[in-house]
């Protein structure tokens, strides 16, 4: 639980950083062994080594990380989140972390969905308070959609044949592809170029510089390839 | 009518009857008779086979019943059994508690069973309680209801078990009343009961029960007056 | 407080229509349950060792796992067999929940009915089907309605477990509002309403409907 | 059967821990919600309207909406106010539900106490606190012990809800765990077992207790 | 010792007392008697502030009880009072159920309060009891036990409410001599019973009740022998 982590480390006055993710979105965010691992782990971890604090990771629902954001129950969300209009009128983002897209994920043996286009009337999963949300609106009804807790959920229901596509971040899916864990294909050209960036309190105006600081830090001084080569094979960072 | 031989049944270690021999014959009225506990009860719920016997034989008309192959409830078509807390369903009126077995068991017609369970009403004096539901009965009024009720499946016996040992006792009578006329009319019973008026008056024989045996029975006049069995006469002296 | 009256009167084109799914599903469940539950009552009453044997089990299991886990397992484990709309995964799901529940109290019910009407019921030459069906149940049944009625309750607030799978009932439909609207707490407390109202609606004509069995049973002796 | 077991093997490190925390939380809710219900079943007996209207609405309140509902509000609201760890945040949150039960338990086995007692206690001139404290409570509490016990058992299997505001409790962890493996119907069953052997050991316990209270109560008259 | 006047209870429409007066005096055994209802059980309650009354006065030892303003657990230490059902705490053995009271409302020191309750159950022929828990104990054991744990806070007026009714015949005896004793010692005592042997041995004053109100009062040769209300006679020759 995350109530001990505070008494853990006490050998050092140094302050702590408290970043919070779904935990349920491999391979950003997710826990193995009851470890939390991931890009967005090993991200907070360097930015809080640069600004000389210490880091401590916290799961928390996705739809509700905003809220525990504003509630103070951690300093920031590195989540993959991606930076909105809408979200903008609650919290404050860095600039960008990684950028991705959305992608069209659909069952191996689906014939019907080729792309975008054929996703009229279809069933379409997503995680509930999403951006990708809003996609699938574009492309299908209200009652087509189909909301969950976590993306790997949605996933697993392609394969059912209780969905017939499920939208979200190219490379949350394409890692289960590789690794053949779920009956899965994506299709289509990504259909967005989604800037993620790490929220803070609209209030915190000083965290907000030291993260921006040590972002382009950590960009400089290759520690962010690094990460992102041991994840994905490459720089996510994108232009 | 009835022969029983050696019949024996245990209730894990107990053993409540312990090699019972008793005939029956058509038209007689048998009364049985024992202290609370000597197994008059099991007895007469052997005979309707709602307990299992362990050993003997019991021979209905002269056939012998196996419980396992033959159809027990054409068996208990047969017999009537009347019991002490009347049983009657509570959830239909006289009439339908009545016509219930004879229309789904012997699929009788429905306005034929309801006719003739008034009539049978009519014998046990409740003609004018047909669409009374059994709650808002005496017991006395339950119990003729009870036996009218066995009467509709027209049985060659009828089993009596202490039938009005849960009445007031300003409700026995009515009740003893009907089964004097049910002997009178010539039906083959059987009757548990501690009601001594009635077994001298209407019993062809007294079979007096005691620790799952029958340790006497003959003619009520002799049994009264005469008792042989030590028991017997100890249980008379309590009862009379 | 505005703030909730405004969430209310937004999500009016919502929520009533996520509370009639709720009750679609509930109803459908708990139908299905009583099915199940009957059949898993005669197993368990039942002189065979098996079906006992099956019963006790599957009781056993139901009343031993948080529901959510039921839910979870029961989604993706029907979901290998055989493909089932959302909506009927999970009201099979909450059925087989409530089955377990419903079994107990029929059980419950028919061990209540005086052994001396069976007994009677046999002595008059009924088969012991046919006893059970005109002279047992009928009564079991009357024993059964207000720990049934409670069950609907439960039934109904359990339900809003099954937004786990992404249905829309009251529970999820209030998730999606407080994540797009940010007002968590606000939106959360109309759901809540909701809930509450069709909880006090159900225990009104429960009240009801067991005062006219009372009456009716004023007729049991 | 291979999955799991190996599932079962590679989440020793976790599970294990995860029900040790589910054990906590759903102790530490319990005892909370003993000392809630104490207080709201003092409410609900005691013969000033504002308590007794507190208690009820209350209690109402809790019995009609889900539990899950509870949880969401109560996480968001309590926030509000003051800021809770997530674990005494998750354990109120189930004492405050939990309390509405245990308050209905403690008033039954109050009541369920003969009124020959508190009168003979006063009689002798104890006062009414005294009187409850001494003479009712303790003859109250052995009859409140087989529901609490079951309520226990309640509790223990709702915690798995808390996992919705991120507790890494059993069914957190098998979330988690599913997530990251891609095995869900697999890592749930295993969660299911972990569940399971916790509801049984403490049925087992719990029988145990009642026997002794049991020998206990002979002592009753 | 006690003055009552104008004593007046109801429950909801059906008024129980109808104004009642009655004065005990020092060291005066009472004894009260009527039929079932008449509101013998509710009189003996008020006395003890156990019900509520509506109108009407109580004094005690010439302080009159205000209930608002008194404190009402002072004015039952003096006042012990008795059971039909007994209503021991089952919980406690004897010597607890004697000593709580004294310990927890005297602040009576533990062992101070051990040796008088052992006193006590001597005097009512229990000291082996003591440790004894109440389901062990006879009917009649159990009142005797109430008797010494109402004695044990000293009070100074002990009422009685059919000691001996829920007791079977045969244990009757034990209680009334435990009774008859304490009267011979002085204790100031309000009993009703059934038991009429016992009133009129022992009372110096019998009070008939019926329908709330005090019908006849009188020495118990005069009452017995000689009664002047109707009802009171016709309650007599019921129970005599
Ligand atoms: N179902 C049962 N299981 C165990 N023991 C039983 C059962 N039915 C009866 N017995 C026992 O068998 C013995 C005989 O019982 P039975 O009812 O036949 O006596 P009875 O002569 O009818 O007595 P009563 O006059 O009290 O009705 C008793 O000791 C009784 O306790
Ligand atoms: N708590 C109560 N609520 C309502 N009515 C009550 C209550 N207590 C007593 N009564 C009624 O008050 C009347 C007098 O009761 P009370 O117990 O004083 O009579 P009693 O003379 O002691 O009779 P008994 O000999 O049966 O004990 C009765 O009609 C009774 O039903
Ligand atoms: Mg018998
Ligand atoms: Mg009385």
């Amino acid at each position: 639980g995350q109530d001990e982590e505070k008494d853990s480390g006490n050998g050092t006055d140094q302050e702590e950083f408290h970043y919070a993710m779904s935990g349920l979105y491999k391979p950003f965010n997710f826990k193995e062994g009851g470890k939390l691992k991931g890009f967005d782990v090993e991200i907070g971890e360097a930015l809080a080594e640069k600004m000389g604090m210490k880091p401590v990771a916290v799961t928390n629902p996705w739809e509700t990380l905003i809220q525990g954001l504003q509630a103070q129950k951690f300093d920031a969300i590195i989540g993959s989140m991606t930076i909105t209009e809408e979200r903008l009128k609650s919290v404050n983002f860095t600039e960008p972390y990684y950028r991705s897209g959305a992608q069209i994920f659909v069952a191996e043996n689906n014939q019907d969905i080729s792309g975008q286009a054929d996703l009229k009337g279809k069933k379409i999963g997503v995680v509930k308070a999403s951006t990708y949300k809003e996609l699938a609106l574009q492309n299908t009804k209200k009652t087509n959609i189909v909301e969950y807790d976590s993306d790997i959920t949605a996933l697993m229901d392609l394969p059912t044949g209780r969905l017939d596509a499920v939208i979200t971040d190219q490379m949350v899916g394409l890692p289960i592809i590789k690794e053949g864990a779920i009956k899965i294909k994506d299709v289509g050209e990504p259909m967005t170029h989604d800037d993620q960036g790490i929220a803070v309190r609209k209030d915190d105006h000083e965290l907000l510089k030291k993260l921006n600081k040590a972002l382009d830090e950590i960009i400089k001084d290759g520690t962010y390839e690094e990460i992102s080569k041991k994840w994905f094979g490459r720089n996510i960072l994108g232009e | 009518m009835i022969t029983i031989s050696n019949l024996v049944k245990s209730f894990g270690p107990q053993t409540v009857l312990q090699g019972i021999d008793l005939t029956v014959t058509e038209k007689e009225v048998v009364v049985i008779i024992g202290a609370s506990g000597s197994g008059k009860s099991t007895l007469l719920r052997c005979i309707n086979f709602l307990e299992v016997f362990d050993k003997g034989e019991i021979s209905i008309q002269n056939k012998k019943i196996v419980p396992e192959e033959t159809n027990l409830n054409k068996v208990r078509e047969e017999v009537g059994m009347v019991f002490q807390h009347f049983n009657l369903f509570p959830h239909k009126n006289v009439l339908e508690n009545i016509i219930e077995a004879p229309v789904h068991v012997k699929k009788m017609d429905k306005a034929m069973a309801a006719e003739k369970a008034l009539q049978l009403l009519e014998k046990v004096g409740l003609r004018d309680k047909a669409y009374a539901y059994p709650s808002n009965l005496s017991g006395g009024q339950k119990q003729r209801v009870a036996i009218a009720r066995a009467l509709a499946m027209e049985p060659r016996i009828m089993l009596f078990d202490e039938p009005t040992s849960a009445l007031d006792p300003e409700l026995v009578g009515e009740v003893l009343q009907v089964m004097k006329q049910l002997a009178k009319e010539g039906m083959t019973m059987v009757v548990v009961t501690h009601e001594m008026g009635f077994a001298r008056e209407v019993a062809d024989r007294i079979v007096f029960m005691g620790d799952g045996k029958i340790l006497e029975e003959g003619p009520p006049e002799q049994f009264f007056t005469n008792p042989q069995h030590a028991k017997a006469r100890q249980f008379l002296n309590r009862v009379l | 407080m505005i703030i909730i009256l405004d969430i209310f009167l937004n999500t009016l084109d919502v929520f009533p229509r996520a509370a009639l799914l709720t009750l679609r599903l509930t109803v459908t469940s708990l139908l299905l349950g009583c099915f199940i539950g009957l059949i898993i009552a005669f197993f368990r009453i039942s002189s065979n060792k098996l079906l006992n044997y099956v019963a006790t089990v599957y009781i056993g299991l139901i009343r031993g796992t948080p529901l959510i886990v039921q839910i979870a397992i029961l989604y993706f484990g029907i979901a290998s067999i055989v493909t089932f709309s959302q909506f009927w995964a999970g009201a099979l799901a909450l059925a087989i929940h409530n089955g377990a529940y419903i079994a107990e109290i029929f059980r419950g019910a028919i061990q209540a009915v005086d052994r001396g009407q069976m007994e009677a019921a046999r002595s008059l030459g009924m088969s012991y089907p046919l006893a059970m069906r005109r002279i047992v149940l009928p009564q079991a049944f009357k024993f059964s309605i207000p720990p049934l009625g409670n069950q609907f309750i439960i039934g109904l607030k359990d339900s809003s477990l099954v937004a786990y799978v992404g249905m829309a009932e009251l529970w999820g439909s209030g998730l999606s509002e407080a994540a797009s609207n940010y007002r968590q707490l606000e939106s959360y407390i109309v759901v809540g309403f909701y809930y509450l109202a069709l909880v006090m609606l159900f225990s009104f004509l429960l009240k009801k409907l067991e005062k006219r069995m009372s009456l009716d049973t004023k007729l049991l002796d």
